[in-house]
Parts: C-alpha cells; structure tokens; sequence
C-alpha cells in the first residue's frame, strides 16, 4: 500500500541545514498497522507529511497504492499533531469538513452526520457538537481531530501522535475503537507515538527510528493475536518484553549516534 | 484577570461611550473657536453649523441621501471588484507580481485630476461617481484581503490540503474565512475613502450630493454650509463604519478580539 | 510661520506675499512684470509671488493675513463680503470692463446670446458667469430659466466643452486662446461676453487686508501703483509680457500667453474708458451691488460700497 | 507539494515580473488610445508623455523631489502619531470608544475641501502640505494597528500575563511585533494616499512639487505635462510601496507568507 | 504555599454553561510536589490558570505565599498545554524572555544566558538556539517552553503536561531534573499529566479530579523515597500498585458520574 525506497529529507533553514530523514526504505502492505517510534524531533512527522504528499522528499520515492505520490490523495486522511481545528466552526462542523470537501461522496450527507455524532459520542464529545474550538481543552480539542480524521472512512490513516492529550482510559478506549477499524474496513495505518507500550499493543510492526538524522533502526515485528488492549490482559509479559527491547533499541542508539 | 466594568462590558456603554466621545471633540471645536477667536470664514461654530443645518434641514438630507446611495454603489463594487482580485493575487505569485503595480499606479493617481475624465467618459449621471467611488476605496480592500489571506497559518492550509480540497475550497473554505477580520479592516479603511470618493465626483458635473453643496458653498464663501455639508458627511461615515462593525460582530462571533 | 510678512528683509525691503487670482495663467503676467522689471523693488518692496486658486480662496488667504495682496473678481468679492465680514477690501481694478462670458465652439450652434435658450452650460458655481447670468440674460431678453448651469471645477471646462458633452461653458473672455488650444480641432471658440451688454460690471480688483489699508495707506497705495504700472506694460507690450511670464513659469505656452494678454487690453483699458489705470468708480460699485441683489445673488442691504472698496486707496489720476 | 518555478522562485523575477506588468499596462493605455482613438487633450498616448517629461526632465524631478520630501516627512509624521494612539485605543476599550468616533470625524473630511483652511493657519511653506499627508494617511495606520495588536492570539497574552509583564511589555514585546505583518498592510494602503496626500496640499498655494505642475498644466491646457507629473507621482508611490515591502522581508523574516 | 477554599469555576459560552470545576478544596505545602490527574476536558487546565491568577474564580478564594491571587505573580512559572512560542524569537530568545520580563533580575543578563544555553543542551536542544519555532518539531517546542519555565528558578511552577510529546527517554531525563530541581531549591509544583505512572513518580501527593464537573475525588500520598525514576527501579511494585489504585479511581468515576 506504502512504500519508500531511499526517502531522505533535508530542510534548508537560515541558520543551516538539517537532515531530517535519511536512506529510508519501508513497505507497509494494505492493511498493516504500523507504528513509527523515535525520539522527539527524529523526523517521524516529517515521514507522515511526505507520504501524505504534503512534503516533496528531498531524495527517494515515495509510493501508495503503486501510484508515486505527488500531491495529496482523496483516500489518506491524516491526523496532524496539533489538532488543526478551524475557529469558527462548531465541533460537528470541523468533523464534517471532509465531508463537505469531498464532493463525490458515496453516502448521503445525513448519513455522515449520524456518522459523525456517533464519533463524537464514542471519543466522550456528546453534548459539545455546537461549541466552537476555543471553548474545548486541549484533549478535546485532540478528539476532535481524531473524529474529524475517521469520518470517511480513509483507506490509508496516518496518525501522528493522536492520543498524546488523552487520559488512560480515553486512550485505552479509543485504541480498542481503532483497531475494530483496522480489522473491520481493513485500513492500513501509520501511527506515531511516544508511548512504548502502546506502539506495541497496536501494532502489527513497530518501525524504530535513529535520532537526528532519522534513519531506520529496527523493525519489530509484534505476533499477539488482536485484539489487544492497553489495560491489563493475558499479553501483559510479551508486551513487557518486547517493550523493553524497544526501550532498549531506543537507548542504544543515543550512545551510538550521537557524534 | 480583570472583572469587565459597566463602562467596557454593557452595550449601553457601546453606544453611549462614543457619543460622549463625539460630544468632547465637539465642545472642543467650540471652545477653540472661542478662546482663539477663529473667525467665523476660517471655521465656523458648531452652533452655526447646526443653525445652518436647520435652515433647510430637508433639502441637506435629501443631499446626503444621494451621496450615501453613491458611497454604498460604489463600495459594493469595490467588494465584487477588489476581493476577487485579491483571490487571483493569492493564489499566484506570477500574477502577483505583474498586476501589482498596475494597482498601484492606479491607485496613485490623484482622483481630484482625473475626475473631468470620467465625466467626459461618462456623462454627467451617476456612472463616474460611482466609478470615483470604486477608485478611492478598492485598493485597501485588495490589499487587506490579499494580506489576510496569506497570513493563514501553515498548519490550517496544511489540513485543507491533506483533505484533498480544490484550490477553490481552500480559498472559500479556510483562506477567504481566517481572513475575515484583516478583510473588515480593509473594509473599515475604504468606507471612509468611498464617502470622500463620492464627494470628489460629485464635484464635477453633479447637481445634486454633498460634494455639489460644498463646491457651491465654496464659490460663495458660505463656509458654514460647507461645514454644515462636512459635518454630514462626517456623521454618515461614522455610521456607515459603525454598521461594518456591526456587521463584523454578526457574522464573525468567533473573532471577538480580547484585551 | 507668518514671521517674514510685512518684515523688513535685509536689503531695507518690505517683504510682501501676493496672491495670483487663479493659477499662473497669461492673464495674470502684470504681476510678473512689475517683478522683474524692478517695479515692486522701486516701491520698497520684495515680493513673493503665490498662484493662488479662486476668488474665495485669495480673499480667506488674505483676511487670515498669509498674504498681503491678491486678485479677485469683483463681482464675487461683493457676494462674499455679502455672505460674511472678511476684513479685506478693494484698493484698485485690474479690469474695468468685466471678463465674464459664455464660451462655446464655432459649430455647436450658439453663435448669440439668443441661441443659448434651452442649452446646458457648465461652469464652476458661483462664479461670476453663474451668478450674473440672470442679469445678462435680461439684457439680451431671454428667459433666465431657459438655460441650465451644471456646475463643475474649472480645470474640467475646457475639456467638457471640447468632448461636446455641454455645449457652453462659462469662462473669462481671456480663456479663448485656452480654450481653442484645449480643443483638438482647434475650433474657433464663440465667446458671448456680459461687458458688451452689461458694461457697468468690473472685470478683477486688487483686494488687501482691511487693517494694512487703514494703518499702512501710504505702503498699499505704493504697492498698488507699482502693480498697476506692470498692468501698463502688459497693455503696450503683450508680447514681451509674456515672456518675462515665461521667465518665472517655464511650462508657460507663449502663443497661448500672448493672445491672452492682447484680448485683456481692451478690457484693463477699453476704448471709452478715460480714467487712469486701477480706477474705481463709486456709482458703478453702487450699481454692481443694485444688480446683484436684484438677481438674489445676495440679500438686499447686506453690503455698502464702504464694506467693498477704500476709495481713498484707489487710484487717482 | 508544488516545486518552486523559476518565475516564482528566483529574486530576478521578482523584479522582472513588475516590470512587465507595468509594461504591460502601459502598452494597454497606449492601445486604448489608438484603438478608442481617445484624443490627446483627454488622455494622451504613453509616448506624449515620455516625450514631455524628456522636455524638461531635470525640471520634472526636481518636483518629484519637493512632493517626495512632503510624502516621507508627512508620513513618517502619521507613523510617529499613530501607532501610540493605536496602542491607547487597544489598551483601553473606553478610550477606544471615545476616540474612535473623532478620528472617523476627522478622517471623513473631504481633504481638498480644508486645504485653504491650512493654508490660512499654517502658511505657504511646507506644513500645510505635510499635515494634509498626515491627514490623509493617519488613519489606516491606526486601523490596521489597532486591529493587529487586537488580534494577537490570547495564549500569547496569556504567556505575557503569566510572566507578570507589564502592560508596556505585553504591547512592545508582544503586540507590536505580533501586529508587523498587519502593520506593514496599513503602511502600503496609506503611502499612497500618503503621495496623493502631498498633490491636494500642494494644489492650494504651492509653487514647487507635483501637485503644482497638475495644477499649472491647466493654465496651459496641457493635458500631457499633467499626466507627465501623475506618472511620476504612480512611478513614486509604487517605489515607495515596494521599498515598504522590502523593508517588511527585512524586517519580518518570520512572517514570509506560504502559499 | 499553595491554598484553595471551596473554588469553582463556571464558563458562561454561546450554547449554554460549562461547570468546569466544583468545590475544590487543596492546600499544597511549600516545596511539595503535587500531581494532578483526572479525565480529559476535567478542570485540570483551568485549575492551574486559577492559581497562576489568569482566571478568576466563580466561586471561593485561591491564595498563594498566603495572599490573596488578584493576577499573575512573580515567583510562579506557568508551562502551558501548548508551547506558546513566539514566532519571531529564535530558541534561546524566547527561553530568555521571562528574563527580559523582569528587570529586577537579581543575576545578571550573562549568568541567565549561561544558564539557558545549560538548560538547552538538558533537553537536547543544543545547536537549534538560533532556529525559529516553525523549525522545530512538536516535542522540541515543547521542551523549549520548559526552558523557559524553567529560566527563573521559580518559587512555584504550575505545569500542564509538560512532557506528553516527548519520547520515554527524555520524559525519564527530565522527570530526573525536574526532582532535582524541586529538591535542590525546595520548588513548589504542580503538575498535571495524563501518565498515571509520572504522576507516582514524580509526586508527592496525587490529586485525582472526576469528570466534568472536576470534583476532588481523593488525594494519594507517595511515601517512595526520592530521587525516583521512571525507568526501572526498586520500587517497582509499589509504584505498580499506587498506579492501579489510581487506575481505578479514575475508571470508577467514570461509571458513578456520568449521570
Ligand atoms: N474559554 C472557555 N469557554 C468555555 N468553556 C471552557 C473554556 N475553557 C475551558 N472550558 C471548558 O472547561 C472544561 C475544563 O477545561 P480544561 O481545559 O480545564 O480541561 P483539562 O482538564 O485541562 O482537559 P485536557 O486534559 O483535555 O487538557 C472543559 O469542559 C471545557 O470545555
Ligand atoms: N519547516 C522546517 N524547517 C526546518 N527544519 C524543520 C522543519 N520541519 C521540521 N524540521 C526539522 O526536522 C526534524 C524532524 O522534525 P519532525 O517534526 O519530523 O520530528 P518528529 O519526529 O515529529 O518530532 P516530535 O516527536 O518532537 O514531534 C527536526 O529536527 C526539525 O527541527
Ligand atoms: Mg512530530
Ligand atoms: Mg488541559
């Protein structure tokens, strides 16, 4: 579904250049949950944007669905880091906004409207669909966002750090909801984020990647049968164990790297 | 942490406020024609003004209802004409760049000199007032707009863009909304270049406006019916702008400032 | 910073700041002549010149003490004084015979007063031509009120008249030359003039400030004298006037200039006028204010004669 | 996604682009004329005008020069008196109210119709002039600052009210600079009205500067040397517009628009 | 150090009131270390902005250093949710901007620019001093912001999630520092996070809110003796416990209150 051969990224600031992403090589097939971990400012939202076509790589191609992206596509939703809410729209109308960017939508409006009140009361919104961003905090500000990325159904979800804001339980909840997704409508998702623990419970393969310039570590393969949970369940020491290698993974290359 | 007071919270204050305001620059306009005994030819007394406002106090309004029915012509084609210009300016560096400078010069030309032109062009109806009109306020609509609409923040295009919207989404959907308030400051310029706008026009070939009663006032030295006429159009900018502020209160709740 | 008017500059001149009536047209070199042929320097004094811009302006210029001297048509100084007690005052004439006409172009079908009858002539409002056509009008017997006034500045006339957009324009004879210059095919312009019917009307007057005239008679009747003989030159030498204007205003057009000053002459000076140059003569001033309030151009007995000129300043043979 | 093209990218056409477009407009008024067959006495060819501004350049410039000077001194005047009046009106929400209807007053006065009123109190000499640019260009100085400063983002404010900063280090070290871009938009409507500012002071009572050539190209009937010194005045207002433009990327290298 | 007596707070918005906190009694004692923990969109935001003194409490008293809080105080810190970095200010500027704040610094500027480069390269920002914030990514503008919390050596810091976009391996770093810092100079904190595991381990006392309207459900002292890790270490177990209490008592709630 995805694939990157020799993507590198370099940005040209004032005061210098910096090698975001180098020599990266990745397929993830139809399907497949990956997870990208890293230590902040590695590139992992770089890598998003390029294979969301909103970044030209530097170097490298990058592919999906066997097309080479050069521009956004219709069927990969992204979930940026900050929540990107327009401010003078209510709630429900920020969830709805795809629906009405997409003109050749399959179903009925009305349709995406129940389907977007039930998101919002999924991810615990029921009762703010009217309020504008402003009068949110920060989380739902965040699950706004994540509803906003679900309403249609995307083929290919990237999601950069889309819990970071939420409590245990939300989280916990919310990664249940997502992979019911992945295994129903069979999407394939990339999905950052700085916990360990959950990169492993969602995943199908966790990518590891070396601090600046980010390059690919590892990549973990993760067998556990689904679905999983954040909470406590009967996985609890192999999520441990290959936790603290990816603890471990991501140590090691601090020593290593830094020159 | 400041509690509102009556004074900065009612909207009785609102509206009571800048009539107190208007009030003090009026005694003040009296007491300087007192204290420096300013004569009467140079700058006549508000009660003179007001006298003469009520020696004929019909004929003044139909007057002004002229001039303001030429200032809102003017001023609404300035807004069809100037803020798609603004959109082409956006969306094109390359058509930036060639069609600036042509604003520019037009904007440029001293609208007192050009002004028998456009009667020679267009008669001595409505057509060149209205034309004076569009010429004296488009430029700071243009501009503001186009100045609004690039300032929208990356993250915000960014989104639109990963949505797969049209160019024209992006502009009527993000750009055009997040820019509503640098726009209604464009607007807030121009309308009181539109009211001057209509003046300078009807300064040739009219017979009718406040432009036509100052320049007939000037030819017989009745300063005071030229103040009176000033004065007019000085109350009908005010509330012209007023109204936009209004307006920008109705149709942009989200973007009350705070202080 | 008005610190340098009525001072004493270095060189023992009075400094002096003189108003043009409009602009720096050919009609108004004497001012120029009497500059640059030492006239003023004579008198005692050194003189800036200033164009100025209308009738109104140069007398608010003066009552507001920016200037010492300027130019005004008569008529209009009285409707002014008229409306409002500016203190300045009338000390000479530049024109004794009024310029005030009714211009249109050879073609357009006015060639006299009767054919304006059912016409639209511009001109800027309340000047001269405006106000005193109800008077003109009754001197060649049509009807005031067969003929419109659209009122636009001056500078747009002669541009009105030539698109034919209107097809008479008020204008001061003198403009002719402008104006045929102004039309593309050079037609020749109709000019239907109120001093040949109405001959009791003045053309431009000299106007000062009424306190220089009370406290200072001697300096303002040196100043008038010296001005007036520059007036003198312009009529024997209209030509040579010209171009010493030409001199001072480089963008002058000579021709154009020189026609100006040629058509002038005869009203600074015509045929049966005897008196001396600048005269000003109380009846007609009477008369003037009579006409003017017969026309409504002005309440009945809001001006004297007094309120208008100094007569002890105008000039005497 | 898009790739920089050359037209966009480099700084060469950055200032070729103009320069076609100005050619552009030019050969378009040069057609009009030809094609309209508009008479010279109402809009002379292109070339007329090149031709008399070659007459006499020295002459011309020397002009230009006089209403230069007035243009920067009277706008630099109105930058000096409205910012701080901006920064009182945004601070003070009364103060707003009270002001703001006396500067409209102020601000919808017909210019050409008080230019003998300065002149009488202030002379022949340069003020007259400069006060009717500062006049003329005070007030969207005023308005694009005040809304600026109004529209910086409240947890900015909130950060500045958190360090304790004084009301003076909230408006200096965080609106001013938050309002620059909106700022600079004020400064480019109003240098223009900045440069016709100077023509109407210079129409009554002046004897050098453009306005006067306008004004004594009347005596004459030459409707080529008037717009000979109206194509100066457009040649330096769009210098003035671009010299604040550059001076903006200078200044402003942060906010450098994205498209 | 910290008291707040019978504190609510009631947000008044276009579509209706929002309880967002109730009766919130606490008392934090000097130099103690507390954590805040509750569901998303619970009050945790609006509480610290009540002790920073941005807010004003509905209802009861909030004191700091036993005085009344009428506005932002001196000697406390604010870390924000989001990083709120000024744009035009480079890294080390923007750390350095509380000091520039306050002129009464009692070091002077040099020995604070020391210890900013110091606090930078503490969070792996070195090299990136000269880099705008647009530059940077999520997590490093993050741990910008806690520089500059951190710049004044504060009496109180108040923050909110201060480290919910960093890596595991920077949040174990700067948890370390964090304790240093709060033993070292016996600095109040208050701290909020979505890590129930950072809230054992850095707290003193866990301050666990119910949902919407955030209530105090109950207050867990931590006796585990410091400096204590996120990482693994000896008190592993315990620190398990506590989380699962607090694990529960967050889930609880959330079943008792939905009403
Ligand atoms: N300005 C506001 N206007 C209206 N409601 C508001 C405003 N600010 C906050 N609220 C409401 O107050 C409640 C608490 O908000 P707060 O930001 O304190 O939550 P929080 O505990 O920090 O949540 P999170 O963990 O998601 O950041 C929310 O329900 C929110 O909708
Ligand atoms: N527009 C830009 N200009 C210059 N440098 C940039 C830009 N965007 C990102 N970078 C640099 O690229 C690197 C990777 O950034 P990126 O946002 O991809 O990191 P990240 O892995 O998402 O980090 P985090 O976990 O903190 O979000 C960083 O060093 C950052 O400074
Ligand atoms: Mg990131
Ligand atoms: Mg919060």
């Amino acid at each position: 579904m995805i694939r990157l051969d020799g993507v590198g990224q370099v940005f040209d600031g004032r005061e210098g250049r910096v090698t975001a992403l180098e020599k990266i090589d990745l397929h993830v097939r139809g399907g497949e949950f990956v997870t990208l971990i890293g230590r902040s400012g590695c590139g992992k939202s770089t890598l998003l944007r390029l294979i969301a076509g909103l970044l030209p790589p530097t170097s490298g191609s990058v592919q999906v669905a066997e097309e080479p992206v050069t521009g956004p596509r219709r069927d990969v939703s992204f979930m940026f880091q900050r929540p990107a809410l327009l401010p003078w729209r209510s709630v429900l109308s920020n969830v709805m906004l795809p629906v009405e960017i997409d003109k050749g939508s399959d179903r009925g409006k009305a349709a995406y409207r129940d389907r977007a009140h039930q998101l919002l009361e999924l991810v615990g919104l029921q009762g703010f669909e009217r309020r504008l961003p402003h009068e949110l905090s920060g989380g739902m500000q965040q699950r706004v966002s994540l509803c906003r990325s679900l309403i249609r159904d995307p083929q290919v979800m990237l999601m950069d750090e889309p819990f970071s804001a939420l409590d245990a339980l939300t989280r916990t909840e919310l990664s249940e909801e997502l992979q019911r997704i992945k295994m129903e409508l069979a999407t394939t998702i990339v999905f950052v984020t700085h916990s360990i623990e959950e990169a492993v419970v969602l995943a199908d393969r966790v990518v590891v990647l070396t601090p600046r310039p980010g390059r690919m570590r590892e990549v973990v393969d993760i067998d556990i049968p689904r679905p999983r949970s954040l909470a406590q369940n009967a996985y609890v020491t192999e999520v441990a164990k290959i936790s603290a290698r990816l603890h471990a993974l991501l140590s090691e290359k601090d020593s290593e790297d830094r020159r | 942490m400041t509690k509102r007071s009556w004074l900065t919270g009612s909207p009785a204050a609102a509206v009571i406020l800048p009539i107190i305001g208007l009030a003090a620059a009026i005694a003040l306009w009296w007491l300087a024609t007192v204290v420096f005994s300013i004569q009467p030819y140079l700058l006549p007394t508000p009660w003179d003004v007001v006298v003469k406002f009520f020696d004929q106090p019909g004929a003044l309004l139909s007057e002004t209802g002229t001039s303001l029915l030429e200032t809102i012509e003017g001023f609404l084609l300035a807004i069809v004409i100037g803020v798609p210009i603004a959109l082409l300016i956006v969306r094109s560096v390359v058509l930036e760049r060639l069609v600036y400078p042509l604003l520019l010069m037009v904007n440029s030309i001293p609208k007192v000199a050009i002004a028998p032109l456009l009667v020679v062009w267009m008669g001595f109806g409505q057509w060149p007032k209205i034309v004076m009109v569009l010429l004296m306020c488009f430029f700071p609509i243009v501009i503001s707009t186009a100045q609004g609409m690039k300032s929208t923040p990356t993250e915000l295009v960014e989104l639109m863009r990963s949505l797969n919207a049209t160019r024209a989404q992006e502009f009527f959907k993000l750009r055009l909304r997040y820019a509503m308030p640098q726009i209604f400051t464009g607007f807030k310029v121009a309308i009181s270049l539109a009211v001057i706008g209509a003046v300078i026009g009807e300064f040739v070939g009219a017979t009718k406006g406040l432009g036509y009663v100052i320049q007939q006032s000037g030819a017989s030295a009745d300063t005071t019916l030229a103040f009176a006429a000033i004065m007019l159009l000085s109350v009908m900018s005010i509330v012209l702008f007023y109204g936009l502020v209004l307006l920008e209160h109705l149709l942009l709740p989200w973007a009350q400032e705070k202080r | 910073n008005g610190d340098d008017k009525g001072g004493q500059a270095d060189n023992g001149l009075t400094k002096v700041n003189y108003l043009t009536s409009f602009n720096t047209f050919g009609r108004e070199a004497y001012a120029y002549v009497a500059l640059d042929k030492g006239y003023f320097k004579d008198a005692g004094f050194d003189v800036k010149i200033t164009p100025g811009s209308g009738t109104v302006d140069v007398m608010k210029l003066v009552a507001g003490g920016q200037a010492d001297y300027g130019i005004g048509d008569f008529t209009a100084i009285v409707i002014t004084l008229g409306k409002q007690k500016l203190p300045v005052t009338t000390v000479g004439m530049i024109h004794q015979r009024s310029l005030a006409a009714i211009m249109s172009l050879k073609g357009y079908g006015i060639e006299k007063p009767q054919d304006l009858v059912g016409q639209t002539i511009a001109d800027q409002p309340g000047s001269t031509n405006t106000v005193m056509f109800p008077v003109y009008a009754k001197a060649v017997n049509i009807d005031p009120k067969s003929v419109t006034f659209l009122p636009s500045p001056p500078p747009a006339l002669p541009k009105l008249l030539a698109s034919g957009k209107v097809k008479g324009i008020g204008q001061f004879v003198v403009g002719e030359p402008l104006i045929k210059k102004a039309d593309p095919s050079h037609r020749d312009p109709v000019t239907l003039a109120y001093g040949d019917v109405l001959p009791q009307l003045y053309g431009n007057a000299i106007i000062t400030r009424s306190d220089l005239a009370k406290d200072h008679p001697d300096q303002v009747k040196k100043f008038t004298g010296a001005l007036l003989k520059g007036l003198q030159d312009t009529v024997d030498d209209p030509a040579g006037s010209a171009a010493i204007l030409k001199k001072y205003v480089p963008d002058t057009d000579l021709a154009v200039a020189t026609s100006e000053l040629e058509i002038m002459k005869k009203y600074t000076k015509p045929d049966t006028f005897k008196g001396p140059l600048g005269d000003v003569d109380l009846e007609r001033v009477k008369t003037i204010i009579g006409l003017l309030e017969q026309s409504n151009a002005m309440p009945k007995g809001s001006v004297t004669p007094d309120d208008v000129v100094t007569m002890s300043l105008a000039p005497k043979s």
